[in-house]
């Protein structure tokens, strides 16, 4: 019984999550918002792991928790170098490259 | 309750290439760390020795030829693996070749460069090997991060720096998915790994909407890999704005980890659920095909033209899947069809890119205009070009028709009604395809040259090896096709039965 | 001897075809007749310019050579004819289903039983020689070539080589000096060639070959001087036309083909005319195929021998040099139209079921040209375009005698126009080459005194023509008019069938013959000389060869004296009908009419009524006017025509004849203004030329709009349509790469989200 | 001598001219007069083995397939390397062989506009492996991939060498005939499947087509997808828009092989693949063959009335003249298709002098448009009168080779094979009738504008109007000679096919028994008639005489 609401709660994470990155214009922003993601992601996991008592779930929770971190390292320098040659980090104005 | 942490049984002949690769890998970084400027005119021929020796074990493992299952059915080691793992090592080798001396003009810190890319080649074989949702996951971020860094190389020029970000940006969003994906997977099979996976579905629970929603956004994820219509978008971009070393890599190397993981998800994982995959595949390829062909019609950037050509040409590799759950002998033919077109795709598009990077050396752009004339400068590369596009193209007796004859006999020997469908419209698409190819070489061959210094172009030892092996493979793969296909009978199937 | 086999479907009896592979030396081999004229061609090609007669003394040598040969032949077939009883060969045919046709039935036994009792009344039977080898093998059916000699190809031959023996001695001298004298030699050699070829073939495949070669030399010697537009323009016309025919001799050919084939057990069809002949005239092969095909061969011979409404390029084609016109254009070429009737007479006979009617499409063309050819040789003022008319003309008798049935008599006038026809276009042709003209009204008149030889010889021509007795003219135009079938006291009874309509034609022809022959003696010979220059008598190598035509045109006509005639012992008459008529399997059962006195006279009487008035118009009335006028005047001012509207009615009305056929081309003439003369002329060139000029420039307006609108539009757009498509729908493709990394996070997500629901929603 | 013709003939004269070209790429572009040598020295050696292939075949038995080899190719694809000489290929082979010589003597000295004599003939080389290796193959996919290796060369003599045009209407030409030979590719494919022959040897899938009856719908499609395929290539009427653009704008040396061999290559298919593989499906296409043939003819001849350009004008007319071949090929009697090879044959040949005519004509006047020309018989005798001698072969005058082509394809429109509609094949044959006079029509029209009357005052005292040169006389001797010979004496072509016809059709096409001679039409095993015995994996048969 107690599944469908983490489920749902992961749902709605994960959604929130979806609309910061498709409508934030500021790139620290979107970085965010996909931590929102992969966390919604995890209490996937973790609950189902919890539901069926199947260790992997938490093993693959704690690898998503990982790489996340490391993804959210590279994501910040490359926003970093975005800010050191544009003096802005407005994702909608980086559409040099087009058709 | 046993308490003590019993030590897991590791076949280290399994895992060899993988640990060889790893230890080159680690020591190229102590070696940038320690001498610095000293070591930078080595690092190339290093990090090509090492790819080298990763290769042996590998050559030993095929003699040997058993399957080797490791870690319960997570990790495996048969003859599938070791086809991809070998051309994961050549498609690198070669991108060490093209990039040697293009990576130090702009001086940037050359070895860095040499390390990401044997991470990223290990994260590859990894993938190629794993069978399990962690490990595919895994794989996928350690070949996909620093392929983000390697895209974003050149920190100072705008254009790298905005396909980076992209890319990442994707990139990461595209996993995310996959992983909301996985976990619903995993949610509903509760194991990760793929066999039990299929097991579980086959005890019937696999009819549920949430596993069609999970199965739907883990190929997402994937098709976004091998830049399938309509996750493609940011391959153009990317494509364009990093060094075109990086863009090989990329076209050919990750987009093959790419259908690594998808052959091994829809193999061993739910080839069971054929009725849900199918029709998506079949969509994914039809709709790759022809926007990849159509929109690389208007194409004046031969980068970009070669994004939309990969993209299209994905579109005739995914083709074969969109039929493989009809039974499982047209599942193994689709395998190999796959695989072989595989091969013999990164020879030709790694063939293309490196006369692409000679080319752009001496004419400083990547636009198709530059390349006119380029009989009268350059002979030797127009001819090895002209190879390159007809084999794209699929023109006998190169090896290219090989490929696309193939996933043609696939689709039409199916038997399924829109397998037949399947393969007009590429019929149509390879027709379309042939004029674009044949527009670059025909304006290298028949125009005159812009300007009218006609020097010749100064090839380096290293980019006319590449370009030998390519055209090498490239012909010979066309002449003697039954080389090639001996070495992708392979089949993933029986695992799964 | 002929096995009936008793009940099987199928049964297979063989008939006799009246020919035979025995025969003397030079009926065996009379292939070297032709074979010798094509070496002389190739000769003169290569080696011509280097001989010292430029290759002329090469072809003249060749066609001696040929003639004797043909001689030769002559006398051998005459001895063959007499006294021959070889054995004859016959072919199996399946007779079965197709039942014999009613009143041949007892023909067909009587052929049966060998002893070809009562074969009309020429005696024994006269079996040909037939030589073949086989030439190639295609899909089953076996293509043989050879040489079928028996009456009427010895006489064919007789008069080819003759006749253009003397044209190439006459043209040494008449086209010496020419630019291309060594090219005009090497044609008129593979002329003779190619219709020597002609008049022996044994099958009709050989006979189209010949044809068409026939024809091509035609256009090459037409168009010798082809620097001249008009020149090459009456060249191609020529061809053009003769092709025009050659698609009817195409498939007429190809019906006789199949159609024997189904007689013919296991093969698909034979081309032999022998077969041919036999299985129509023994009424084996069905009536509506013989029918279409003899329409078919007809069209063809209309075109050849310039019948009614294909002729209009025999009088353009007078701009080749005057020898041509006289070898090919009067003695041969145009003859072989109505020679291959005579060939193939079987098929004609039973398809135009020419014995026993009263109006066949043959008899009523050949009546209607004879007529046409005459009115129309009456208006022109070039000498050949006269004599172009009247050779029309004459064709005209030929085919209508043919048409009635009267098949030797029209042999005979074939064999006698040859002569006098040639005779009379190389004596024009000698009075242009000193007049340098040939325009009677403005450049000539008073020759004879300065011409006498060609003058002489011009008469005797012209009277031959005319068909006074005894000349040979008289002897043919009298047998053909007896054989219509007579009418009244005109006697000429139990012809093929009752022919009168045909008869008055003839007759009213004759005496157009005689007049418009008088109005062009006038006008060259007479009244005072209206050219510049001073004409002279031409060399020997003219005038000898005119003099031994004018003698054959005198007593070639005592060779086929008719059989009631009195004055000459019964073996020397009809010598013509008995050698020259084959009395064999492969020819029709024609009944001979009998010749009568009444007729003869009647005839004559017609033709000296023509010739006087013609006379009084121009030897009386227009003598006088000249001599009060001074100057020598060719037609008074206010001639008979013009004053009296009887006259110009009655002229109108043979013109009217035209809007008919001018009615029948749909396209109506200008008002009619100039004189009666003139309008005649110019209705004749200026509507009929036109027609066929037009349907070349619809032709090419066609292909115009056909190549423009449809090639280049619609089906080459169509593909340039298919590439536009492609390539603009990839502009719009392209546009959704906006370059917004969030639009494409949007479209990812967008796309995965849709797809899944889909998939869920559906499967 | 004999059996090392026997084992290695056929392989030696297909790939001898790759090899000639290989030599040639090595060296280097400036030595023009060792390229010259070699490229003429590897082609003479061709047509001297091609020779002696005549010599050794054993011409009473051209049914049966001679100096066959039979080795395996590529088995993942049961594809096998099959070459096999029969009655119809012979002639066809041997033009080839005759053709390319000719060319590199006639391109001696003049080559087209960007002078590079070593890539042209290195391209010329390839076009005759292409050639030479379809008109032997006996195997779909070898047939393929040499059909295929035809069109690269062509595509690039044109786009390279060609006139102002030439961009469009090479990539026109590529494009067109390569959607042909994809839709044949997929007919191949769907009739080795749907057969399941264990080979693709065309002897193999007749037999497997007679054996389990392919259903009468599936042979319909794949007849269309082959129909399409060849009838580009042939052209048929609403495929041909490609010719006239590739012919104006193609060198002179391309044009005749154009015309002279590579349109043999949709008509031959026809004749070795599409009808004795699908007999049932040819009766039911046929008539719409012959409708497209005889539109082709008279469509063919409109057309050539309305050009302005005398070498568009001799494109338009072998559109015309294949009309005729393709009407013979559709009547489906032997008699048919014996005429049809003989037009190609024909139409080779004279097609063929014509181009050479016309690149002369070019390179004197510099122009082709007819209103300029004119008088050429008064500036260039013999070259006026060479023309008059073409335009007489072409229009089909008897004596010539033109007139065995047509007038045989004529006949036999009148008695078609049974089963076809014999009304509509007698309209045909009155309109292909009418087609001839047509013909004579343009190509007199063109003689008469061109050769006759005289010279326009623009060229008039031009010197550079010569008359044949030496190069130009040893290139077109053999051509007119062979016209005039096949004219007089058809046989040296009829001897070769008319029992390999006979044979590719009896068996799998049923002539009603009593009319055909050959009584005893047992149902013949496709491969006994094809002289194959069945071929184990890898043994190699020579099954000779």
């Amino acid at each position: 019984m107690l599944l469908n609401q983490f489920l749902i709660l992961s749902a709605v994470l994960f959604s929130i999550g979806v609309y910061g990155v498709v409508t934030r214009r500021n790139g620290v922003m979107v970085l965010m918002s996909i931590e929102l993601i992969l966390n919604s992601v995890n209490i996937n996991l973790v609950a189902f792991a919890a539901f069926r008592e199947a260790i992997p779930g938490e093993v693959f929770a704690l690898f998503v928790i990982a790489v996340a971190a490391a993804e959210v390292g590279v994501g910040l320098a490359m926003v970093l170098l975005l800010y050191r040659n544009r003096r802005n980090i407005d994702l909608a104005r980086i559409d040099s490259m087009k058709g | 309750m046993i308490l003590a942490f019993e030590r897991p049984a590791i076949d280290w002949h399994a895992v060899a290439p993988e640990i060889v690769l790893l230890s080159v890998g680690v020591l190229i970084t102590l070696l940038d760390i320690l001498f610095l400027e000293k070591a930078r005119p080595y690092m190339a021929a290093l990090s090509g020795l090492g790819i080298l020796a990763t290769a042996i074990p590998l050559l030993t493992l095929g003699i040997d030829g058993t399957e080797r299952v490791l870690f319960d059915g997570a990790y495996v080691v048969d003859n599938f693996s070791l086809v991809l793992k070998a051309i994961f090592l050549l498609a690198g080798y070669v991108v060490i070749l093209l990039s040697t001396n293009y990576i130090v003009d702009g001086d940037y810190w050359e070895s860095e460069y040499y390390g990401l890319l044997l991470a990223s080649l290990m994260g590859m074989i990894m993938m190629a090997s794993s069978r399990d949702l962690i490990s595919i996951f895994v794989a996928l971020e350690l070949l996909s991060i620093p392929a983000y860094l390697m895209v974003a190389w050149r920190k100072r020029d705008p254009k790298s720096n905005e396909a980076g970000l992209k890319y990442y940006l994707m990139g990461v969003f595209a996993s995310a998915v996959m992983l909301y994906g996985m976990s619903l997977l995993f949610g509903v099979s509760g194991t990760t790994v793929l066999s039990e996976i299929a097991d579980s579905i086959e005890a019937g629970n696999g009819s549920s909407s949430v596993m069609t929603l999970g199965i739907v956004f883990v190929i997402a994820g994937f098709a976004f890999k091998v830049s399938a219509v309509p996750f493609h978008t940011w391959a153009p971009d990317v494509y364009e704005g990093a060094p075109t070393p990086v863009t090989a890599f990329l076209s050919v190397a990750s987009k093959a980890a790419g259908f690594v993981a998808l052959l091994a998800l829809i193999f061993v994982g739910f080839y069971e659920l054929s009725n849900i995959w199918e029709p998506l595949i079949w969509i994914l390829a039809a709709l790759s095909m022809t926007v990849g062909n159509l929109v690389a019609l208007r194409q004046t950037n031969v980068v970009r033209l070669m994004a939309y050509s990969g993209v299209a040409q994905t579109g005739f590799m995914i083709a074969p899947l969109a039929v493989a759950g009809h039974s499982l002998t047209t599942g193994d033919q689709a395998l190999s069809a796959i695989i072989t077109y595989l091969a013999i795709y990164a020879a030709m598009n790694l063939g293309a890119f490196a006369v692409i990077i000679t080319l752009a050396r001496r004419t400083g752009s990547a636009e198709i205009d530059s390349f006119a004339g380029a009989f009268h400068f350059a002979p030797g590369l127009t001819v090895a070009m002209t190879i390159f596009l007809f084999s794209l193209a699929g023109i006998p007796p190169l090896g290219g028709w090989f490929a696309k004859f193939e996933v043609f006999r696939v689709l039409a020997t199916s038997g399924e009604a829109w397998g037949y469908l399947l393969a007009v419209v590429a019929a149509i698409n390879s027709v379309i395809a042939l004029f674009y190819y044949a527009n670059i070489a025909r304006k290298m061959w028949a125009e005159e040259p812009s300007e009218n210094d006609l020097k010749n172009v100064e090839i380096t030892p290293s980019l006319v090896s590449a370009l030998a092996i390519c055209v090498l493979v490239t012909l010979l793969f066309g002449i003697f096709p039954q080389l090639v296909a001996r070495f992708t009978e392979v089949s993933l199937l029986a695992f799964a039965t | 001897m002929i096995e009936l086999l008793a009940a099987t479907t199928s049964s297979l009896t063989s008939i006799p075809l009246g020919i035979t592979q025995e025969g003397n030396w030079f009926l065996q081999n009379a292939w070297l007749i032709p074979l010798i004229p094509a070496l002389s061609f190739v000769g003169i090609l290569f080696f011509g310019k280097r001989l010292p007669r430029g290759g002329s003394e090469l072809g003249i040598a060749a066609l001696l050579a040929v003639f004797l040969l043909s001689i030769c032949t002559g006398f051998a077939w005459m001895d063959h004819r007499d006294n021959f009883h070889g054995e004859e060969i016959s072919q199996t045919i399946i007779n079965g289903e197709h039942g014999e046709h009613g009143e041949h039935g007892e023909h067909g036994e009587h052929g049966e039983h060998g002893e070809h009792g009562e074969h009309g009344e020429h005696g024994e039977p006269s079996l040909a020689v037939v030589n073949t080898a086989t030439w190639f093998v295609t899909g089953g059916v076996e293509f043989s070539v050879g040489t079928l000699v028996d009456g009427p190809a010895v006489m064919m031959l007789f008069v080819v080589t003759l006749v253009s023996l003397l044209v190439h001695i006459y043209s040494t001298d008449y086209v010496a000096g020419d630019r291309r004298f060594t090219h005009f030699f090497a044609f008129l050699s593979l002329f003779s060639a190619s219709m020597l070829l002609l008049v022996i073939s044994e099958n009709t495949l050989q006979l189209l070959v010949s044809w068409e070669l026939v024809g091509l030399c035609s256009f090459a010697l037409i168009g010798h001087w082809w620097e001249e537009k008009d020149n090459s323009n009456a060249a191609l016309k020529a061809f053009l036309t003769n092709r025009v025919g050659d698609m009817g001799l195409l498939i007429g050919v190809t019906i006789l083909f199949f159609a024997s084939g189904e007689m013919i057990p296991d093969s698909f069809g034979s081309f032999s005319i022998a077969t041919t002949n036999t299985l129509a005239s023994s009424g084996l092969l069905s009536h509506s195929t013989l029918l279409i095909a003899a329409c078919c061969l007809m069209a063809a011979v209309m075109s050849k021998s310039g019948q009614f409404f294909l002729h209009t390029w025999l009088p353009d084609a007078m701009a080749g040099p005057t020898p041509v016109s006289a070898l090919i254009h009067a003695a041969t070429m145009v003859v072989a139209g109505v020679f291959m009737i005579a060939r193939l007479y079987g098929v004609f006979f039973e398809g135009f079921s020419i014995g026993g009617s009263s109006i066949n499409l043959m008899a009523l063309v050949g009546g209607f040209t004879t007529l046409v050819g005459a009115c129309l040789a009456f208006v022109q003022r070039d000498i050949k375009k006269v004599l172009a008319y009247s050779t029309i003309s004459q064709l005209g008798y030929m085919v209508m005698a043919l048409g009635v049935g009267a098949w030797t008599a029209a042999m005979f006038h074939l064999f006698t126009h040859a002569f006098f026809k040639a005779c009379l276009f190389l004596g024009s042709g000698s009075v242009a080459h000193s007049v340098h003209s040939f325009d009677m009204k403005s450049d000539m008149g008073g020759l004879r005194k300065v011409m006498p030889q060609t003058y002489r010889t011009f008469i005797i021509g012209s009277i031959a023509l005319a068909g006074l007795p005894p000349f040979a003219g008289f002897w043919s135009k009298d047998e053909i008019l007896v054989g219509t079938g007579g009418w009244g006291i005109m006697g000429g009874t139990n012809g093929n069938g009752s022919y009168t309509f045909m008869l008055v034609m003839g007759m009213i022809t004759a005496a157009l013959t005689a007049a418009y022959m008088t109005r062009c003696v006038y006008l060259t010979f007479f009244g005072e000389f209206r050219g510049h220059g001073n004409p002279h008598e031409s060399g020997p190598r003219i005038t000898i060869p005119l003099w031994i035509l004018a003698v054959l045109a005198v007593f070639a006509g005592f060779l086929n004296l008719p059989k009631g005639f009195q004055l000459v012992p019964e073996s020397l008459q009809e010598r013509f009908g008995h050698y020259v008529e084959p009395v064999a399997g492969y020819f029709p059962k024609i009944s001979h009419a009998t010749p009568s006195w009444s007729l003869a006279i009647i005839s004559t009487i017609i033709v000296v009524a023509g010739i006087s008035l013609a006379w009084n118009y121009y030897f009386v009335k227009v003598e006088k006017a000249s001599k009060e006028s001074g100057q020598s005047l060719t037609e008074l001012p206010d001639g008979l025509t013009t004053r009296l509207t009887i006259a110009r009615m009655g002229h109108t009305l043979l013109v009217n004849k035209y809007y008919l056929d001018h009615l029948y081309t749909g396209i109506i003439t200008r008002a009619v203004k100039e004189p009666i003369a003139e309008l005649t002329y110019r209705s004749n060139q200026e509507i009929l030329d036109r027609t066929v000029d037009t349907v070349g420039r619809t032709a090419v307006r066609v292909g115009q709009l056909n190549y423009h609108k449809i090639d280049q539009k619609i089906v080459d757009g169509f593909v340039n349509a298919s590439g536009r498509i492609s390539s603009d729908s990839g502009e719009e493709l392209r546009k959704i790469q906006s370059g917004k990394v969030q639009s494409y996070a949007a479209i990812l997500f967008a796309a995965a989200t849709i797809l899944a629901g889909l998939l869920i929603v559906i499967v | 001598m004999d059996n090392l013709l026997d084992s290695w003939g056929l392989t030696v004269a297909t790939f001898s001219p790759l090899v000639g070209a290989l030599v040639m790429f090595l060296i280097p572009k400036e030595k023009e007069y060792e390229h010259k040598i070699i490229a003429l020295v590897t082609s003479l050696w061709v047509a001297f083995v091609g020779f002696m292939l005549l010599i050794w075949f054993d011409l009473d038995a051209t049914e049966k397939l001679q100096y066959v080899v039979d080795k395996s190719w590529i088995d993942a694809i049961h594809s096998r390397y099959v070459v096999g000489l029969d009655g119809i290929s012979l002639p066809l082979l041997l033009l080839t062989v005759l053709i390319v010589p000719l060319c590199i003597v006639y391109s001696w000295n003049h080559f087209p506009d960007p002078k590079n004599p070593k890539t042209f003939l290195i391209l010329i080389l390839v076009l005759e492996t292409g050639m030479i290796g379809t008109f032997v193959a006996q195997d779909m996919v070898l047939f393929f991939v040499f059909f295929e290796v035809v069109l690269l060369p062509m595509f690039f003599m044109i786009a390279v060498w060609g006139g102002p045009n030439r961009k469009y209407a090479s990539l026109k030409f590529f494009l067109y005939t390569l959607f042909g030979s994809a839709l044949m590719l997929v007919s191949f494919l769907s009739l080795f499947f749907l057969t399941g022959a264990e080979s693709f040897v065309f002897s193999e899938i007749a037999d497997n087509v007679v054996a389990h009856t392919v259903s009468r719908t599936a042979q319909l499609w794949i007849f269309g997808g082959m129909f399409l395929g060849f009838g580009i290539k042939v052209p048929m009427f609403p495929f041909h828009t490609w010719l006239p653009d590739a012919h104006t704008e193609a060198p002179t040396v391309g044009s005749v092989i154009l015309a002279a061999v590579l349109l043999k290559l949709g008509t031959y298919g026809f004749v070795r693949i599409a009808i004795p593989l699908l007999p049932d499906a040819a009766v039911e296409w046929a008539p719409w063959i012959g409708l497209l043939a005889v539109i082709g003819i008279i469509y063919g001849a409109f057309c050539c009335l309305a050009q302005t350009d005398m070498k568009r004008l001799i494109a338009f007319s072998s559109v015309a003249h294949m009309g005729f071949v393709m009407l013979g090929i559709s009547t489906l009697t032997d008699f048919g298709i014996n005429a049809a090879i003989m037009g190609m044959v024909a139409h080779g040949l004279i097609t063929g002098m014509l181009f050479f005519l016309a690149g002369s004509m070019k390179e004197r006047y510099h122009t082709l448009e007819i209103k300029r020309l004119g008088g050429l018989l008064v500036q260039a005798p013999k070259m006026g009168w060479i023309l008059g001698f073409c335009a007489m072969a072409s229009l089909g005058l008897p004596g010539l080779a033109g007139f065995w082509g047509e007038f045989p394809a004529i006949l036999s429109a009148y008695n078609p094979a049974n089963g076809l509609p014999v009304e509509t094949f007698r309209t045909f044959m009155v309109i292909a009738a009418l087609g001839t006079v047509l013909a004579a029509g343009y190509l007199l029209w063109l003689l008469q504008r061109s050769a006759f009357g005289t010279p326009k005052e623009e060229f008039a005292e031009d010197p550079n109007i010569y008359d044949t040169t030496k190069t130009e006389w040893i290139a077109w001797a053999p051509l007119l000679a062979l016209i005039l010979a096949i004219g007089i004496y058809p046989n040296l072509v009829f001897r070769a096919t008319d029992a390999a016809v006979d044979a590719s059709l009896t068996p799998c096409l049923t002539i009603d028994a009593d009319k055909s001679t050959h009584e005893e039409i047992e149902s013949a095993h496709c491969s006994e008639v094809y002289g194959l015995s069945d071929h184990g994996p890898d043994d190699h048969t020579a099954s000779k005489g």
